[in-house]
């Protein structure tokens, strides 16, 4: 199939199924926030929307055949994502980790059993997958998960607390990772595939210094997983999460395009000058280095640098825009006026300091930049 | 033990006993609360509201840096206590006013109890304001119009929804009842820095004592350089609000001892502009220093970062206090400058 | 092998097999010198000069791009050469200006050898300029005065003492003696741009490797976070050059193949913007990294630092290029800004 | 004695021998620098100067009785001083080393022999010391010093080379630090006082990037020195380093009050007048903000904070006033116009990186800072 057979294929299914977008960029909503808070109303139509796509074969066009995948390469992906931003379609957010982060893993070390369960599943939406990593004692530092699995015959036991999950409470799976024995460190974890309705997972909502509850805690209390649902070898769980992290740097839609919307500097420019504030020398100066860093951030995804140095830019912008916020609204900032686009400001500003840690903290992300990008030794930890 | 340590000394313990500050947060349904049984005990009791009253007009007679003290224990547990306004604003423009009418509000608020807001007005409107300071109910309401301190009767009230979750802020229309003097508004700008030397101090101490204990790759996080410097280079911007916090109190005392305001016209700027920064750097980063913990709902880190954020652009953005700073001292230039 | 990359091979073979750069660098008896012998290798047999110049000119009718590399390469070596000033101001300015005359003169650069000075006028005084790189005895001189590119001749020549030991400035005297038309100043910022992002690449470079083998307290400088996160965030800010440069890089080549200007409206004060500080900033910390060693005079890093501090200053002050950005994008209230 | 009765002897001695300053604040000078270039006709002056006022009583006010001291309280001294900066007298900076680091040591570490030969000598000036501690191999750790100090019957044999030496060249005698044991980190060291005439002692200007050579490098070749010049215990070197370079820290003239002449906010507020550039409104923003910091570095050297801190307040606020200076001059700081108090800017802003590596890097204050004053662990090295 020719490129532009698959892009007028395409085009015929979205004309098809989908209105075009008024205009490109959208307003701003009236929240400005940087957390996805998926409403189940908003999860059901991301996922109606995916299975539409994928029955039509766009749902996963560079994955294997024998899941439903069409074995393209991945600029056939590109071409259609491409296509599909002109028209007005459900977010994507609500699947981002299962579909880029979850399905990839399951696909890469599961059984063919447990892959024929759950793979072309999870790639038609028709179920969802979680990521159940952190802890509270295990952040930066994952390989300090406490959690743990014992084993019962041709079972595993889990018994722990997970930290800050996106979706848990609409998922299906989860991917856990555990502490299965009491060896070095690295050679000590197992992943396993969770059933997140099974007897023992408890989901809380976790409400963040925003004030919404966008994330969750899992509570695993005696859960039992076959041993069939392991993903990879036992003790060898730091390679399969490792795999994942990857995954995610690469998932389109990742870490390092947040904030797209709030930074689209020409609708900055357009509210600016409604504010009344272009006018202002440390206003102009401040937008100037922020259109400079997020012109550039955008230019560094296309050439597919090192995805840490993305998300330590993403972060400083988003800084950057805090400031320049305060800056222009000043009281108008703390203080609700009633008016549009000013107050709204505020749950970004609470936002920012989440973007900070989440997906790895400034300092790992640092670490990484220095180690991969410029061959500097590790520390002794 | 110097007047001032006592004084810290009893503050302290009455903001130790208080009640959970929690329970007079802000929330979708009701603006911050005031901790009115706090507020009689400090205001009352302890005398904080009457601090820099003269004894003749039945106040403690204390001095700036007495005040100073308080308003930075109140900032460090970010007291739920209408004290930067009463004791930090409406006392010192009062003071600084020092017409008889002005004594006869001052003597109102020496006796305790009272809540005291202040108004800051645009040139354009001289009888409404918004973001009015713990403006919600108050005893007595007092608006700054042009160069005039005037005693002023609320016609309309309306609680504002807020950033900062310990402290209410209203919009404000009404009249204007009694002329009460020309004021002199760099002291409220060094009572403000003084909470936010307060509460950056506290911020920091709770950081670092995490820092010390979180372990993270077997052992404790501020045992790594990028979290000991980052302490290290935050401590450095607190102890420069400090020291400019010392002088501008130094200014303020000798004001009101002498009249003579030059001292004050350089400190009260240099001090603003360093602290809204400063504080707002410091809660942020401190945040940061929190982890994952610090951005949920229950640690109190984001409380602080808000108090912070609405400090930080109060009484103007530090950079316009800077920029006067540097007219103060003969860049006559910088006069000219739109933003300054 | 793309053309560009060839061209880098080449340049920087040329520059590999150079004289050692230490013996043109200005001292207290003279300003810096040219390495005439490089000079003539790059421009004549190589083509630098003329490389942006149409082929039915005589010249190597090459893009933007591969000057952007041959600018980059020799920053990245201080070479002593008058590349920026030939290739990258007068070849562009004249370019741009697109007139009989201008091509004459553009004739004689492709031939090689030839030294051409750009001097910028101020409005006030349209025959005589300061800080003129390279300025001391060039072949070529020209001049912008107001919106128009003119050819001088020089009445004085006075080498200045200079920050920047590899490179001289001259104050000159002229009188204007044929008009050239309006040339694109916007070139000539992308041209810098593409010399700092080179200089900024090679010190910080060097820092790394030195942070890599540099001992101290039993273990590589490098492994500890205090300069290991430094560099990374230099290194951040080089590819945010290097992608603004290469965005301004387009856009200056898309301005030559259609005479429109709109992309390097906004890319040429981006880059300029970013470019200016980032050099200094770069420089100034590796030296830092370098440590004691850094700071003497027969270590290279002060050459770099020197270099960095007189581009930021060269053809405008960053700040100011951010605010004609703002403009740019639509901040039109930014135009009233007394220093945009 | 009471302190009137002291001051009004100090204002009779200083109006009997020094005229007083026209002007406290004097116009910078020509060249703007950092560093002292102590031309000989100046440590000359110094020198006298210091002779004089030591015969006067006031040579070393809280000094022991038997060595010339007068074991007066160090109020007194601060009066003196307070009082001679009244008066035109010639610059401390040439002896400040000698007075202030190697003499306190010679006086905590000597035995009485030695003491007798040093002391009196040193704080009348009739002798100066230098200090012999960094390294090229030992600079941030200090304690990795490679001069190697090898016994041979009473006597020790010094082979190796010192670096970034202030006033070697007219010193008489320097404070080695040199390693005598392979044995653990910080037990391997002993410190001597050398002979800065002995044969084999080499000292040669070092030029920095300034272009200006106010450093030594010291090569020690086989230089011979008593065991009765030794201070301190065979591989105690290590305690005496740190006592000296606490009497640095405590040394008034120390390091945290460098600058202070360039630094003078008043002399800088008119010259930007004068230069026309008070009106630009980031020049106004920044003299405003480094205003506030020399302001309160001034208060916290009065109230004795940690000398760390202070050190890295004193770099950031030099480092704040180069950009500053850059902002203020633009061109006229690459290139010399000719015009008065321009481009002799150019020298201060090449002196600055020095002073983030000299007496301590950045990295070494923050450091101490952080376990010092905050009590943070440190780092396992």
């Amino acid at each position: 199939m020719t490129p532009e057979e698959f892009a007028e294929g395409a085009r015929r299914f979205l004309d098809g199924h989908a209105e075009r977008r008024r205009t490109v960029e959208q307003r701003p909503a009236a929240r400005i926030t940087l957390f996805s808070s998926s409403t189940s109303d908003e999860v059901e139509r991301s996922r109606v929307w995916q299975r539409t796509v994928f029955d039509a074969g766009f749902g996963w066009i560079t994955g294997p055949a024998e899941y439903g995948g069409r074995d393209l390469p991945v600029s056939y992906e590109r071409a259609y994502l491409s296509l599909e931003r002109e028209y007005d379609v459900p977010a994507k957010g609500p699947l981002t980790i299962s579909m880029g982060m979850v399905t990839p893993t399951v696909l890469s070390f599961a059984t063919d059993a447990v892959k024929d369960r759950w793979v072309r599943s999870l790639r038609r939406a028709d179920a969802v997958g979680c990521q159940l990593f952190s802890e509270p004692g295990a952040g930066s530092d994952l390989a300090s998960v406490a959690t743990s699995a014992t084993r019962d015959g041709d079972t595993w036991v889990l018994h722990g607390q997970k930290v800050w999950t996106s979706g848990a409470h609409y998922a299906d799976v989860g991917l856990a990772l555990t502490r299965t024995s009491a060896g070095d460190r690295h050679r000590n974890l197992t992943m396993f595939l969770v059933d997140m309705k099974a007897p023992g997972v408890e989901v809380r909502p976790l409400r963040q210094m925003t004030g919404s509850a966008e994330f969750n805690e899992v509570f695993l209390d005696g859960v039992v997983v076959a041993d069939s649902d392991r993903l990879g070898e036992v003790d060898g769980g730091w390679q399969v999460a490792m795999a994942t992290l990857g995954f995610e740097r690469s998932a389109i839609g990742g870490a390092s395009s947040g904030g797209a919307g709030i930074l689209r500097m020409d609708d900055l420019a357009e509210w600016l000058e409604e504010l009344g504030c272009g006018g202002d020398p440390d206003v102009a100066e401040m937008y100037g280095r922020l259109y400079t860093r997020v012109t550039a951030a955008k230019a560094m995804r296309r050439t597919a640098s090192n995805p840490a140095l993305g998300k330590l830019l993403l972060t400083s912008n988003l800084n950057l825009l805090g400031d320049l916020v305060t800056l222009a609204l000043g009281r108008q900032l703390v203080a609700d006026l009633g008016r549009d686009r000013t107050f709204a400001w505020s749950e970004f500003v609470l936002g920012v300091p989440g973007m900070r840690i989440g997906g790895g903290t400034d300092e790992i992300m640092r670490n990484t930049v220095a180690e991969r990008a410029l061959g500097l030794p590790r520390e002794s930890r | 033990m110097s007047v001032a340590d006592e004084l810290r000394e009893v503050v302290r313990r009455s903001l130790a006993g208080a009640a959970d500050r929690r329970r007079f947060l802000a929330d979708e349904d009701r603006p911050a609360q005031i901790d009115a049984d706090l507020w009689q005990l400090l205001s009352g009791d302890i005398g904080v509201a009457g601090l820099l009253i003269p004894e003749e007009l039945g106040g403690g007679g204390g001095t700036f840096g007495e005040l100073a003290v308080v308003l930075a224990e109140a900032g460090a547990v970010l007291a739920p206590v209408p004290v930067l306004s009463t004791a930090g604003f409406a006392v010192p423009l009062l003071r600084s006013a020092g017409t008889p009418a002005a004594d006869a509000i001052l003597r109102r608020i020496a006796a305790g109890g009272v809540t005291a807001a202040v108004a800051w007005c645009d040139d354009r409107q001289p009888e409404s304001a918004s973001f009015v300071l713990d403006g919600a109910a108050p005893g007595v309401m007092l608006a700054v119009a042009g160069d005039e301190l005037w005693a002023v009767e609320a016609t309309r009230i309306e609680p504002m929804r807020t950033l900062d979750l310990t402290r209410g802020m209203a919009e404000v229309d009404f009249v204007r009842t009694e002329a009460l003097g020309r004021p002199n508004t760099d002291l409220t700008l060094v009572s403000l820095a003084a909470e936010q030397v307060g509460l950056a101090g506290r911020i920091l101490d709770d950081a670092v004592a995490y820092a010390k204990v979180r372990q993270q790759f077997g052992r404790p996080i501020g045992s790594f350089q990028a979290v000991k410097h980052k302490l290290a280079d935050l401590l450095l911007e607190v102890e420069i609000g400090r020291a400019a916090l010392d002088l501008a109190v130094e200014a303020a005392d000798a004001y009101l001892d002498t009249g003579d305001a030059d001292g004050l016209r350089t400190a009260a700027p240099m001090v603003a502009g360093h602290c809204g920064e400063m504080a707002t750097l410091v809660a942020r980063e401190s945040l940061h220093v929190f982890g994952g913990i610090g951005f949920t709902w229950e640690h109190d880190a984001h409380l602080y970062y808000r108090r912070a954020k609405a400090d930080e652009v109060l009484l103007g953005h530090p950079a316009g206090h800077r920029r006067r700073l540097a007219v103060e001292r003969g860049l006559f230039g910088a006069q000219r400058s739109p933003s300054s």
